[in-house]
């Protein structure tokens, strides 16, 4: 398949790299931030870039997903897997329930809606201490073992996460190119047109939604049983809107433009932490800039600056000859 | 107010940052730390850093530990405890630092904990919560007291008011929650009975509405667990509602920015904190009083009014450079071991003397009651 | 025999009457035009027609079947398809991709068949695509098949439309001013291929203001005015009516004076 | 219990009269602008610590002058905020510009830490603090300047667009920006004018509130948050409905921690938006949207 030649080239950078910096902290622990908040934002693009939906709540769904895992392992001794089955399955209900009356708003109501999903998630983590450990967390989050092989190194969760992260990716291609994908950009481009080739936008849009929170879901047991520790911090909608900074950034409607911003949003921090109390500012000041110069997103833009000048050269090559 | 030069201080920062990753000698001692120098609990990461950065210059100054050079590596967790698992790895894994401590929050401390555990290197928290040292970990240990002491210490001072039913306030951050389960836990001990259970989020404006609720019990007391402006809030409503009851605040509240805001509202307030707030009305007998002074006198030459908590950043640090100066040696197993012997270490919480079953050593009357009487801290006697 | 017959439908918005007690059958294979001064409520009725309005009281039966209630996915599936007054183009695709939105109800693949790329989903992929380069060289659009629709002219833009909306394999195409904006070749082209459409055996419903175009691709005509019906007839028997002279003529003269 | 209710609601206008007013300014650029702008909430945090900052030491300003620097100062940060980061974008997406006045609070909140540290800071109440008992209830006297300072802002708001010539010229834009631009409005002044009142609205706002809530360089989030819901729950784009919004968004607060759970009150603010949401899907007051055909 022909829409599948970034993955393959993605999939060589992903093997490389660990072989290229063995041991590298900025590939095994900083790497595996980045692939961790690339599913994230791989999955909040189908229903963002692709169905045109805008989510500032979708933290919640990967918390969710994180204290299923957490809870159902510490507080009730499950294995690792069924939980991480149990809590995309609880997701799931979460957001089938939710996604009709609030798919049914557009713009900024969508916006406000899905924000303030995200924060009661999160206040209930806070509130339900007893349940949830309150804003101190949960610790004591058993890690994953598969066929005996236990997940306990930087590395062995570099090859984890980077996998899944693969797999997301191979879907999110999937579905793009296909029948459903293009029924979500229809709906995306126009409702009504949408509608009228037979396309059920209600059913369609429930259907991204939840296939995005069940994504998000599995990221969240996967970073849970990862730090062995979970907080409601993390999944408050601060790291929502960073999420959708991520896919803003990187390019909507592009899934190697949602990896591309996820990479950036977290590695950036990383470098700007040499300048302390100017990081704050600085990156406020990167966010803006890079969205006044290129609001298609850095991925499409640099994409479409390649195709200019691949165009201009043709150009001047045609008028020599 | 100082506006800062912009410029020169950028270069600075850009400066420091890339000296402290080439400087670096061979056999220096790698101190790491990470804080939540801003977000919402920046004002305990922020005076935990620069007591830290004071004196590992004053230490450098003298020539360092044993001749070797102590350098400071710091990260700003904001106060997110995934941020904080983040730099914890990069201390242990990029930076190599030999011993870590910080974690300004409690939440950020039982986050890295797990880590440091499988890291096995020496991590002294500057947190409050109980749940850090107890049950022990092996090599996490902590230099505040616990909220579980402040709660104790309060309780204590009530039952000696004869006060039996008391309405607990608290905010929904990590410290105010976790001094709720304290309290609501040892109340019982104390033949107190909390009547009333309320909560107040980070950045309310506004709580009266809860104090009213407060206002129609038959509390004869008032207690709230908080840091932030909260407290301030809390304090002045109670005022501004007319509430006769005495107002008790935890030691989140140490500090003169309490009772700046709080203004004549926080005449009466007791709360229970370590010596160093009123250091110069100690007896001259007390052992503590020099070590008090003279870190009170050096933070406020330099920062203006002390902290309690910049004082634990201080007992943390020394108490892992003297177990590095036992040891004698860098050795992670070593120093762990000599900081689990740390004994009549003279710090600004107290005089602390750990073992392997308490890594934190200090007892409850290493807290004062104070009572904020004329704009100022006085000991309840 | 009617395919569409509709039964004294009326609309109004807060007060206003937009359709009022009208009926009409379109018969099968023909081309049928609605007609009427603007504000007539000729696109009210193709909204209605096609489940975006629901009318206030009337029937409307598409095969024998009742879809006055039906939200427009279904009318869809049932066989209705349209295009649209003001372009509704999926501009944030390549116009092989618009075409191909257009056949989706000819397929089944689920999204989790999709996600995992099973052979059903690739099957129907390729007739998919198939279909869709049917129905743009069926309307001679060739040339524009890896085009990004955002960066095609107007006019070729209402000719993807109809070729969106014919790879669904309608029985009926409702056409809304598909005329509106061409310049005299792009009419005469479209002209043209609404006769194709037509003798492919797909009933048309036509709105349009191009006199010329409606008289000469019509079999039946049917006028309105102010929502009511006005006349109804083959396109000789409308250029004759009094009525239909008056309603015109009268404006006329009103623009005279 | 009746008390305990007036108490409650005394506190719930108080707040919601700060909501009020960050979402009177959340609705006024989106009025001229289309866009949201989430560094509304910094605007209430410059006006507040700028003063405080004025107002400082020794050589200090009078609390007054120094507030009037303050606005006329965040007023300037609004307009450069509107010339320099939204201007440039125009004809961005929604989300696009969502992100740049998200880095745009960012920055402020940034350049606010840089200059004044992470201190909470009070202001001296402007009469007092000596409550005012009203039935069993009491308010501080600052309670009564936000409540009036507030009430008198809506009131010029609502004058300026309804009689005065900018007012409308702005309203025009939001109409129509290529007609307002044929009949000679100046499009790209009217603009800053927005963006400046915005500001001088959130300014004046913390300034008002800053004696009873303190300020930081952070205090800004929660307020920009709480305003966003406010204006939404109005109906984004109908002044009035803003106010309307944040009004009820306070009490909502203030029952809810005072009848059923203070833990619990944002969650239920929060309930109460969506379900305002899903059966009103424009808001309170706002106007129906249809897609046209």
């Amino acid at each position: 398949m022909s829409y599948l030649r970034g993955f393959y080239l993605l999939l060589a950078v992903a093997l490389l790299l660990p072989i290229a910096f063995p041991g590298s902290y900025y590939v095994t622990v900083v790497g595996v931030t980045a692939a961790l908040n690339a599913i994230l934002a791989v999955s909040l693009n189908l229903l963002m870039g692709y169905a045109g939906q805008i989510s500032l709540g979708h933290a919640g769904f990967f918390g969710v997903g994180a204290y299923a895992s957490a809870i159902l392992t510490t507080r009730y001794g499950w294995n690792p897997w069924p939980a991480i089955v149990a809590g995309m399955a609880a997701t799931g209900v979460i957001a089938f329930t939710l996604a009709r009356p609030i798919l049914r708003l557009k713009g900024h109501y969508l916006a406000m809606a899905t924000l303030g999903m995200g924060i009661i998630i999160n206040i209930v983590l806070v509130q339900a201490g007893s349940f949830t450990g309150g804003p101190d967390g949960l610790g004591g989050i058993p890690t994953l073992s598969l066929f005996g092989w236990r997940v306990n190194s930087d590395l062995r969760w570099y090859i984890v996460i980077v996998s899944v992260l693969l797999v997301v990716v191979w879907i999110s291609l999937n579905i793009i190119n296909s029948r459903s994908g293009r029924a979500l950009r229809a709906l995306h481009g126009s409702e009504v047109a949408a509608e009228m080739m037979g396309i059920d936008t209600g059913a369609t849009k429930t259907q991204v939604f939840v296939l995005a929170a069940l994504i998000a879901s599995l990221a969240g047991s996967l970073f849970a049983y990862q730090q062995a520790f979970v907080s409601p911090d993390s999944f408050s909608f601060f790291f929502s809107i960073e999420l959708v900074t991520m896919v803003v950034l990187g390019g909507m409607a592009s899934t190697y433009g949602a990896i591309l911003g996820a990479v950036i949003l977290t590695f950036l921090p990383e470098l700007l932490v040499v300048f302390e109390d100017y990081e704050v500012m600085i990156f406020g000041a990167i966010l803006m800039l890079m969205m006044i110069f290129l609001p298609q997103g850095l991925f499409v833009g640099l994409q479409g600056l390649v195709r200019r000048v691949l165009r201009a050269k043709q150009g001047s090559e045609r008028g020599a000859a | 107010m100082k506006i800062r030069h912009t410029f020169s201080a950028l270069a600075a920062a850009a400066l420091l940052g890339l000296g402290s990753a080439q400087v670096a000698a061979a056999d220096s001692i790698k101190v790491g730390t990470f804080l939540a120098v801003t977000g919402g609990a920046s004002f305990l990461g922020d005076p935990e850093l620069k007591t830290l950065q004071m004196y590992v210059d004053e230490v450098n100054a003298k020539g360092g530990v044993d001749g070797r050079m102590v350098e400071l590596v710091h990260y700003d967790t904001g106060g997110r405890a995934k941020d904080a698992v983040k730099f914890a790895k990069r201390l242990i894994q990029k930076d190599k630092v030999d011993v870590i401590v910080g974690g300004s929050t409690s939440g950020s401390t039982l986050a890295v904990m797990p880590l440091v555990e499988k890291s096995r290197i020496p991590f002294i928290s500057f947190a409050g919560a109980v749940k850090i040292i107890h049950p022990v970990q092996k090599w996490t240990f902590k230099t505040p007291h616990t909220d579980a002491m402040a709660a104790a210490k309060i309780f204590g001072d009530m039952q000696r008011r004869g006060i039996t039913k008391v309405a607990l306030i608290s905010g929904s951050g990590g410290f105010g929650k976790s001094g709720r389960g304290q309290s609501l836990q040892l109340a019982t001990q104390y033949g107190i009975k909390i009547v009333a259970d309320e909560s107040y989020g980070a950045k309310d404006t506004d709580m009266t509405a809860q104090l009213t609720k407060i206002r129609d019990t038959d509390a004869q007391a008032i207690l709230n667990f908080g840091f932030g402006s909260g407290p301030a809030i809390v304090t002045k409503n109670v005022r501004q509602l007319g509430i006769e009851l005495p107002l008790y605040q935890s030691h989140g509240v140490a500090s003169k920015k309490y009772i700046e805001l709080a203004g004549d509202a926080a005449e009466g307030v007791r709360l229970p904190a370590a010596a160093l707030l009123v250091a110069d009305q100690l007896p001259d007998s007390d052992p503590q009083k020099a070590v008090l002074l003279a870190y009170k006198s050096k933070f406020e030459a330099a920062h203006g009014p002390v902290s309690t908590f910049g004082g634990h950043a201080y007992d943390g640090l020394f108490i892992a450079l003297e177990a590095i100066d036992r040891a004698n040696s860098l050795d992670k197993e070593k120093v762990r071991d000599e900081i689990e012997k740390t004994n009549g270490f003279i710090g600004t919480a107290g005089i602390f003397n750990m073992s392997p079953s308490d890594h934190l050593g200090l007892g409850i009357d290493a807290f004062k009651m104070l009572e904020i009487r004329n704009g100022d801290w006085t000991i309840v006697r | 025999m009617a395919l569409l017959r509709i039964d004294s439908i009326s609309k109004s918005f807060g007060g206003v009457t937009a359709i009022a007690d009208l009926s009409f059958d379109v018969p099968e294979g023909k081309v049928y035009a609605v007609i009427g001064p603007n504000g007539a409520g000729k696109t009210t009725l193709f909204n209605m027609l096609c489940g975006i309005y629901t009318p206030d009281e009337g029937s409307i039966r598409f095969r024998e079947s009742e879809i006055v209630t039906l939200p427009p996915h279904q009318v869809a599936a049932l066989g209705v398809s349209r295009t649209f007054q003001n372009l509704q183009m999926f501009f944030n695709m390549s116009v092989l991709d618009n075409v191909k939105v257009g056949a989706h109800l000819r397929s089944r693949t689920p999204l989790w068949s999709a996600a995992l790329r099973l052979p059903q989903t690739r099957h129907e992929e390729r007739q998919a695509d198939n279909w869709a380069r049917e129905a743009l060289s069926f309307c001679g659009l060739e040339e524009y098949l890896r085009s990004e629709a955002d960066a095609l002219p107007y006019g070729v833009l209402k000719r993807v439309e109809i070729a969106r909306a014919l790879a669904a394999a309608p029985k009926l195409l409702l056409m809304d001013e598909p005329a509106a904006g061409l310049n005299d070749t792009e009419t005469k082209e479209m002209r043209a291929l609404i006769r194709r459409i037509s003798e492919s055996g797909i009933t048309v419903l036509l709105v349009e203001h191009n006199m010329g175009l409606v008289m000469d691709v019509s079999d039946r005509i049917l006028v309105i005015d102010y929502g009511s019906r006005l006349a109804e007839g083959t396109p000789k028997q409308i250029q004759n009516d009094p009525a239909v002279i008056q309603a015109y003529l009268g404006g006329e003269v009103q623009y005279a004076i | 219990m009746l008390d305990q209710i007036l108490q409650f609601l005394l506190t719930g206008v108080t707040v919601g009269a700060t909501y009020a007013l960050v979402a009177l300014g959340f609705a006024i650029i989106y009025n001229a602008s289309d866009v949201v702008n989430f560094a509304q909430g910094e605007f209430v945090m410059l006006g507040a610590m700028s003063t405080i900052a004025l107002s400082a030491g020794d050589q200090g300003l009078p609390l007054w002058l120094a507030a009037i620097c303050a606005v006329l100062l965040v007023i300037l940060v609004g307009m450069l905020l509107q010339r320099f980061a939204i201007a440039p974008a125009r004809g961005a997406s929604v989300v696009t510009t969502i992100i740049i006045t998200i880095g745009a609070s960012i920055f402020l909140r940034g350049v606010a830490l840089l200059l004044w540290g992470k201190d909470i800071f009070g202001m001296p109440h402007f009469s007092g603090e000596e409550p005012i008992q009203i039935g069993e209830a009491t308010i501080l006297p600052q309670n009564i300047w936000v409540m009036g300072g507030a009430a008198l802002l809506v009131l010029g708001v609502h004058y300026f667009f309804n009689h005065t010539l900018n007012g409308k010229s702005i309203l025009a834009c939001s109409c129509n920006r290529t007609a307002a631009n044929l009949v000679g409005i100046n499009v790209g002044m009217m603009m800053l004018i927005a963006y400046g009142l915005s500001a001088l609205l959130g300014s004046l706002a913390g300034i008002l509130v800053a004696p009873i809530t303190f300020t930081s360089y952070d205090a800004g989030v929660m307020l920009g948050l709480k305003g966003f819901s406010a204006a939404i729950l109005g109906g984004m784009g109908n002044p009035m409905g803003a106010v309307a919004g944040g009004l009820l968004l306070g009490l909502i607060e203030s029952l809810a921690a005072g009848l059923i759970s203070s833990g619990y009150k944002d969650a239920i603010g929060f309930v109460i938006l969506l379900l305002v949401l899903f059966f009103r899907p424009s808001g309170i007051f706002g106007k129906a949207s249809a897609e046209r055909v």
